[in-house]
């Protein structure tokens, strides 16, 4: 096995491995806070899928930088030597709005809290059926 | 301008002007209604061109608008009961509130009935069809009484499911025959296959017999005639279950006869005649004048209704002259159980009595009416009888004959116990103070009764247009004639001989009758029941109207052992108590909706190789 | 194409302005109190009349009007698509938006700082709504469902006395999932194709690996399903709506379930080629129209039920549009113009009966006609209309969708479609009979709807019975609406020719 | 890239996977958010490894402070330990 | 029960993702607009960084949603929670139980600064270096967060806040708007593009940038604000019941 085809298996086993976890602490656990952190967790693994897919081996960041100039001459010739910069930019956006969705929920958390005195999940169902 | 807007334009925008009418002042009001009455009944019979056709573009479907000489004589039907039950409305509504959303409802039902009549196309008939169906259930939910919510929504549920069947079996034709429109349809029809033919025509029977309250679908009609306020109902029931008739008319003949699936009418004649013996049956066992007489119309539309099934020409003759005599009797007849129950503020057999004296014109016009009803000679519905068993003798179909003596036997005893409950008997203290109605009401009826001895002595008044309006569904050569009427083995009637002689025989034994039951009478209080210490109980027989047909109606207990209305419900519960069960998927938990979404995505994932 | 930098007629300005003045409201209110309530009326009406005259626009020389922003052309930038179809969703989402503000115009009148908050998250919600509907990039798309789902959230969760906030945090989980679902699969469309522009992966959907083209659609398809409210993911949806402010019931129902329906009628009809997503589609509106008709049934709250009855409804335009033929498509767009309509209507009217009865159950409205008449009627107005009697708007789209299922010979479906509006029949004339029949309980608060909230309501009932009775005012635009999103190729074209 | 940083990625992707295990099967909740941002750290470091680095700031400002900061307010308001 | 149905059904997902991921190659080059933007950020917009270059301008769209949902979450955080300000001010002491430490106030007073200086330098050199408005308000958030944890005394005035949040914002909307009234379209770039890694260079997407900085800055400090008044309500409550109790 080729260290691509490792790290294949690595990022990509761990991104999923990650939004696993992160739904079973979604639909398993009864604690809301916990129920959050599964959140985040599961919006992290997506967001490390996209960075693992934007990657190319041997290539550098999607910076012009005067060193990375210094080094390839023209415009063209660093733009062939740099990884994908979009998916960088959609995680970045995806980050933030993970971000504000947990601020959001915690928040929401805290006032039920407030309202029935509980963490459990179990013990919030006042709307049903 | 064409004539048919114009009508329709009187009537809608009549029914929005009678609105505001009324809340200016009831005065007001209630010359606006006559007015659109009248207008509307001479413009239709005076003015109304037959000839003209429109067709409307909208909404990519061409709406029609042409009257036929068959619809034409419903039409008059109505024509001739809208100005009256105008009138008869004025001092029958007097004292209830929100008279100008009554009387908009009901100038929009009439108008969503010509519009029925007047439709070129199903789609128009649909439309107006709908309209017809929400005003009158608007109308039958206006008094608020406690009944008006189960009364309204079962109204309303077989409404619906009518109109259902009705849409269904439109949006087939539309996809199938590639246009909407009445003549184009049945024209094409017989070139089409057997199972839609057999699918349409069942779909739109559902539909129309659900108004025309044919069995099973008849559930709601002894509940909504008689809570509705009679002045209405006498419409109702004159007029609007005609509108069922009408489209079965249409359907039978046209759908059944003349594209070849005869045993199609056949069923149709055997739920008519059913309808017409269990109806009367259970309008014997009714303790109120109201829902007996809603039985009885449940009873008389089944005849009309297997008298159409039958479909020869004469049975059809005889079901549509029937149909208009039901129209103007039953109208009469509401309309007279109206003026008692305004007069003597009940219309339960065990507290009425005695009315004749108190109500002359009242009890006249409904002993004529009655009398046409039961079919008994000199009137009218001697003649539809005579002729309808006549068609049913002539094309073989015996057990529906006897079906429908039966049920005339038991039409006579009901009919008998609806003149004696109300009108005949002991005379009570409390009824002394009843006065005859209004002349606003005791003259349409009798204006109607009027009509109903006419009608009677020369048929052949109507005859004539009933003639024409047969053209229109395919039967030609119609013969008739004024006050004769001949049957296939050349036996005749003259109509005007039996009628003198009758009428001779039975104002002489009026004249006697009341002269000696006079003499020999000695005033009793029906209350005045010696019980000697013992309560009283149900099976003691202290009132006579108590337990009338008594007799009868053990000899018939099976029959009124089986009822359609509790499968109805436990249906309904079924359903009700089913989706109790099921709301339970959504527990409340949030975790349990996460897994229905994880869930879902796994099934899509396993049937991923499908998607393609 | 119309000129992109119309300087006052430009798609762009259906979300650059509610955003702008959402970041300017508390600046605004600040200088005048009342300018937080003036402010977005009257961006509202100037959206609400951009929006029918470029529909009228579009309508008239069938060229759709195509933005691109910051001057790159699709696919290297974003583009906003006001064609035929999007357009006309778009203006009924305009036209909604201004009337949930006049209905709303009073709202909080004394808590300054609730009623800030409401008019900004009314405008974020309006406006993540029609972005989600007119943009042409499916993570600009996505960007979109996530403000209009945070503002649904923070709104739904708006009351403090209520289980708001229990409502909120369920729709904040299956939310969840759903972007998580939406961005997994776009990533996975990127990869095999480096595009996010949606015109573009639809024409070069074919290049895509069969087996990954399966499961993005499954991904998107659940995500986007979540937000139209499709059985079994809805399970959010009946507690938002009910927990909601009243007006914003009708922003669920004419908005945020719009834009999650659109971005699966785009997904299924223009970006992905497989035929068996009308099928999914086809099944899953079975689902969805029976299970929730079934359960509204048994409601015992008002704004439940009507939660469960928009549910319901979702999925009738979801079977609408299974059918893919022009008819189906055609229904599919009346029902989801008719749905709004009156579904607002009967949220704005249910709210307030709601709002004067103690408990908010079924039972405890009985006899409020009196007390409020016109409330009332409008309520039966919105009723008659659901119901599809003549001559008001529902009976003609239920008309058209019975006439495509009739072209399909679906008799069997047609049974099944009307036997559930007889069910939706009978619970909703149930509450129509207590309102107008039982006496009242005594537990009434006075709280009749003011001028402008009457004013909203009239103006629905006026929409609704004027193309009940005229039709043509919309059958133009819902026809062309419908070609719109069948022809793919047309979309792909004119997205590229600018 | 060589097969030391390999080695490296896979130990830091297994510490990555059992951090998350960590954060969903402790009772503590304080030490479970702790955990998710170990886990932010990890994908830092893994994000400049693939060459993000822009997103490696991000996920480090936020993931790593920001989140946890209002988890543990969060916590501090409510429970500290999950119950069952 | 529910956990084994939990597990089976992620463990089917979570396999058949990883079957679909399998199949895209890992470090293979699969650009297709990327590689448009990559050639022309330095040349049409004279950006170095890439990914500004993407975030701000050629999808400069999201980012204004991105910042929108931002700006929503701390609106509906204030919605949510409800804080109330009386409170606030009475009881500003009672934000953190523990008191910190000298050496950490003392650091504070050193550090704050230079992180808001950090930050601002992050977000002024966006187009260049990574970093942009997001890490840079990011991190002047961390720098108002050590103040709010360190010292008691510290609040923020609410009304700067949101003076800041909204004017950024409209900045940015402005900016966007300003496109078109010049007769581009929204966001375009409307300013000299200067010269590659000058820090006069990108035209309007410093600008942004900036904007976008000072907005995240605000907005996030007004959530970190926020949350931790949360202890404030919660600390009253308990104060409220022990008095009640010691009554």
């Amino acid at each position: 096995m080729s260290n691509l085809q490792i790290l294949q298996i690595t990022f990509y086993g761990a991104a999923i491995l990650l939004i696993a976890i992160g739904l079973y602490a979604v639909v398993t656990k009864r604690n809301l806070i916990k129920i959050v952190l599964g959140l985040s967790i599961m919006d992290s693994g997506v967001n490390l899928l996209f960075i693992t897919v934007g990657y190319i081996s041997h290539k550098t960041a999607p910076i012009f930088s005067p060193s990375v100039m210094a080094k390839y001459k023209t415009i063209h010739a660093a733009a062939q030597a740099m990884v994908d910069p979009v998916p960088q930019a959609l995680v970045l956006t995806a980050i933030v709005i993970g971000f504000g969705v947990t601020a959001v929920a915690l928040a929401l958390v805290v006032r039920l809290y407030r309202h029935h005195n509980t963490t459990n999940i179990d013990e919030i169902r006042n709307l049903k059926w | 301008m064409n004539t048919l807007v114009v009508l329709l334009l009187i009537l809608f925008g009549g029914g929005i002007i009678a609105y505001f009418a009324y809340n200016i002042h009831k005065i007001v009001g209630d010359i606006w209604l006559v007015l659109v009455g009248f207008a509307a009944s001479i413009y239709y019979i005076g003015y109304l061109d037959v000839s003209q056709v429109l067709n409307i573009h909208l909404a990519g479907f061409v709406l029609t608008l042409a009257l036929n000489s068959f619809s034409w004589i419903f039409g008059l039907l109505i024509a001739v009961l809208l100005p009256l039950v105008a009138l008869y409305s004025i001092p029958y509504m007097k004292g209830q509130d929100r008279l100008g959303w009554f009387y908009m409802l009901f100038l929009f039902s009439v108008g969503g009935m010509y519009g029925i009549l007047m439709a070129g196309d199903w789609l128009t008939l649909f439309i107006f069809w709908e309209i017809m169906t929400w005003s009158s259930y608007l109308i039958v939910i206006y008094r608020r009484s406690e009944d008006a919510p189960r009364v309204g929504l079962k109204y309303l549920i077989f409404s619906a499911i009518g109109a259902y069947s009705l849409l269904t079996a439109i949006v087939l034709i539309g996809a199938n025959v590639h246009s909407l429109s009445i003549s184009k349809f049945f024209e094409v029809l017989p070139m089409h296959s057997l199972g839609f033919k057999v699918l349409v025509g069942s779909l739109m029977l559902i539909g129309f017999g659900v108004k025309a309250a044919v069995m099973p679908l008849h559930v709601w009609a002894p509940d909504a005639y008689s809570t509705t306020p009679m002045n209405y109902t006498s419409m109702f029931s004159g007029a609007l279950s005609k509108m069922g008739i009408y489209g079965i008319g249409l359907i039978v003949i046209n759908l059944y006869y003349h594209s070849g699936i005869s045993l199609a009418g056949e069923i149709v004649a055997w739920f008519g005649a059913i309808t017409a013996v269990l109806a009367t049956y259970y309008a014997l066992i009714q303790k109120d004048a109201k829902r007996l007489m809603a039985w009885s119309s449940v009873a008389q539309l089944g005849y009309i209704v297997a008298g159409l099934g039958i479909g020869t020409k004469l049975s059809v003759f005889a079901g549509i002259y029937l149909a208009v005599l039901h129209g103007l009797f039953k109208a009469n007849l509401f309309m007279a159980i109206g003026a008692v129950e305004r007069q003597a503020g009940t219309t339960n057999f065990s507290e009425l009595r005695a009315l004749i004296r108190k109500m002359p014109w009242t009890f006249f016009s409904a002993l004529i009416s009655v009398i046409v009803l039961a079919g008994i000679p000199p009137l009218s519905g001697f003649v539809g009888k005579w002729m309808l068993y006549e068609s049913m003798i002539t094309s073989g179909h015996y057990v529906i004959v006897v079906f429908l003596f039966l049920a005339s036997v038991a039409g006579f005893l009901y009919a008998f116990r609806f003149l004696f409950g109300v009108f005949l008997g002991q005379e009570e203290k409390e009824f002394e103070h009843v006065k005859e109605a209004n002349p606003f009401m005791t003259v349409p009826m009798l204006l109607i009764a009027l009509f109903l001895i006419v009608l009677g002595t020369f048929p052949g008044i109507m005859f004539k247009y009933i003639a024409r309006s047969m053209a229109d569904l395919g039967f030609y050569g119609v013969t008739y004639k004024m006050s004769v009427l001949t049957n296939d083995w050349g036996q005749s009637i003259n109509m005007q001989y039996i009628a003198a002689s009758l009428v001779i025989v039975f104002v002489l034994f009026l004249i006697v009758l009341t002269w000696v039951a006079y003499k020999n009478s000695r005033n009793v209080t029906t209350k005045d029941i010696h019980t000697s210490g013992e309560p009283p109980s149900e099976e003691d027989n202290y009132h006579f109207s108590e337990n009338f047909y008594r007799p009868f109606q053990r000899a018939f207990a099976f029959v009124y052992k089986y009822a359609i209305t509790p499968v109805y419900n436990e249906f309904a519960r079924g359903i009700e108590d089913f989706f109790q069960y099921v709301r339970r998927l959504y527990t409340g938990n949030a975790q349990t909706y996460a897994l229905y979404v994880l869930l879902f995505l796994a099934i899509l994932f396993l049937i991923a190789k499908n998607i393609h | 194409m119309v000129a992109t930098n119309h300087i006052l007629v430009t798609p762009i300005y259906f979300i650059a302005l509610p955003l702008f003045f959402a970041f300017l409201l508390p600046l605004l209110g600040k200088i005048y109190k009342s300018f937080i309530r003036i402010v977005p009326g009257l961006m509202f009406a100037y959206l609400a009349w951009m929006a029918v005259v470029l529909l009228l626009y579009v309508y008239k020389t069938g060229n759709p009007v195509i933005v691109k922003i910051a001057g790159w052309a699709p696919p290297i930038g974003i583009d906003l698509v006001f064609d035929q179809f999007t357009g006309f969703i778009a203006t009924v989402i305009a036209i909604l938006g201004f009337l949930v503000w006049m209905y709303s115009y009073l709202f909080k009148k004394v808590e300054f700082d609730n009623a800030l908050k409401y008019f900004l998250l009314l405008m974020l919600i309006y406006a993540g709504s029609i972005g989600v509907v007119i943009t042409g990039d499916l993570f600009n798309q996505f960007v979109f469902l996530e403000i209009t789902g945070i503002s649904a959230y923070a709104l739904t969760a708006f009351y403090r006395g209520r289980d708001g906030a229990e409502a909120a945090f369920k729709y904040l989980l299956i939310g969840s999932f759903a972007s998580t679902f939406v961005l997994l699969g776009i990533l996975l469309i990127y990869t095999q194709l480096g595009t996010l522009n949606m015109a573009d992966i639809a024409r070069n959907i074919d290049k895509m690996d069969p087996t990954i083209k399966v499961i993005a659609f499954i991904l998107l398809f659940t995500g986007f399903g979540i937000e139209a409210e499709m059985f079994p993911l809805n399970g959010w949806a009946p507690d938002a709506y009910s927990q909601s402010p009243g007006p914003i019931g009708a922003v669920f129902a004419s908005m945020t379930s719009k834009a999650g329906l659109y971005a699966l009628i785009r997904l299924s009809f223009t970006i992905f080629d497989f035929s068996s997503a009308n099928e999914l589609l086809f099944i899953m509106g079975i689902l969805t129209l029976v299970f929730a008709e079934g359960i509204a049934l048994r409601q015992e709250k008002i704004k439940r039920m009507l939660a469960y009855s928009s549910i319901g409804q979702i999925g009738l335009i979801m079977i609408a549009f299974s059918f893919n033929t022009y008819l189906g498509v055609f229904a599919g767009i009346f029902l989801m113009l008719n749905h709004a309509l009156v579904k607002s209507l009967l949220f704005f009217s249910a709210s307030f009966l709601a709002y004067n009865s103690p408990h908010k159950y079924i039972k405890d409205i009985q006899g409020f006609a009196r007390y409020m008449p016109v409330t009332a009627l409008m309520f039966g107005i919105g009723v008659f209309a659901i119901i599809g009697f003549p001559p008001f708007s529902g009976f003609w789209s239920k008309f058209y969708l019975l006439s495509a299922m009739a072209e399909k010979n679906f008799v069997i479906l047609i049974i099944l479609v009307l036997s559930v509006s007889l069910i939706e029949l009978v619970y909703y004339f149930r509450v129509l009979h207590k309102l107008y029949f039982a006496e009242p309980t005594g537990e009434y608060q006075p709280h009749t709807p003011r001028w402008n909230a009457m004013l909203a309501m009239v103006l629905l009932a006026l929409i609704i019975i004027a193309i009940g009775v005229y039709p043509d005012l919309v059958t133009g635009f819902i026809g062309k609406a419908a070609h719109a999103i069948m022809d793919k190729t047309t979309y792909i074209n004119s997205v590229f020719s600018i | 890239m060589n097969t030391i940083l390999t080695i490296l990625i896979v130990v830091g992707a297994i510490i990555l996977v059992g951090a998350a295990i960590f954060a969903v099967v402790k009772r503590d909740l304080i030490l479970a958010t702790v955990a998710t941002s170990v886990i932010s750290l990890i994908l830092s470091i893994f994000y400049f490894i693939l060459q993000a680095p822009d997103v490696a700031l991000t996920e480090a400002a936020i993931g790593v402070a920001l989140t946890t900061i209002i988890f543990i307010v969060t916590i501090r308001n409510t429970k500290r330990f999950e119950d069952d | 029960m529910k956990k084994a149905i939990a597990i089976i059904l992620l463990a089917f997902i979570a396999v058949e993702l990883f079957v679909v991921f399998y199949k895209i190659p890992f470090g293979a080059d699969r650009m297709n607009v990327a590689r448009f933007y990559l050639e022309n950020s330095p040349k049409k917009l004279g950006v170095a960084n890439a990914v500004t270059a993407i975030v701000v301008n050629f999808r400069g769209f999201d980012t204004l949603g991105e910042v929108t949902v931002l700006f929503l979450a701390s609106t509906a955080l204030g919605s949510i929670l409800f804080r109330r300000r009386e409170i606030h001010t009475r009881l500003s002491h009672l934000r953190t139980s523990v008191e910190a430490s000298v050496i950490v106030r003392i650091a504070g007073r050193f550090l704050v600064p230079l992180i808001i200086l950090l930050g601002a330098y992050v977000f002024i050199h966006g187009h260049l270096t990574p970093g942009g408005g997001f890490q840079g308000g990011v991190i002047i958030a961390t720098g108002f967060l050590f103040l709010l944890l360190a010292y008691r005394k510290f609040t923020i005035e609410h009304r700067t806040i949101t003076f800041v949040e909204s004017l950024a914002g409209i900045t940015f909307a402005g900016i966007g708007l300003i496109g078109i009234f010049l007769g581009k379209t929204f966001l375009e770039n409307f300013l000299p593009a200067g010269k590659l890694n000058d820090l006069l260079s990108g035209g309007i997407i410093p600008l942004i940038y900036i904007a976008i900085g000072f907005k995240v800055a605000a907005e996030l400090t007004g959530i970190l604000d926020t949350v931790l008044s949360i202890s404030i309500d919660v600390k009253q409550k308990e104060i409220e019941s022990q008095t009640e109790k010691n009554e």
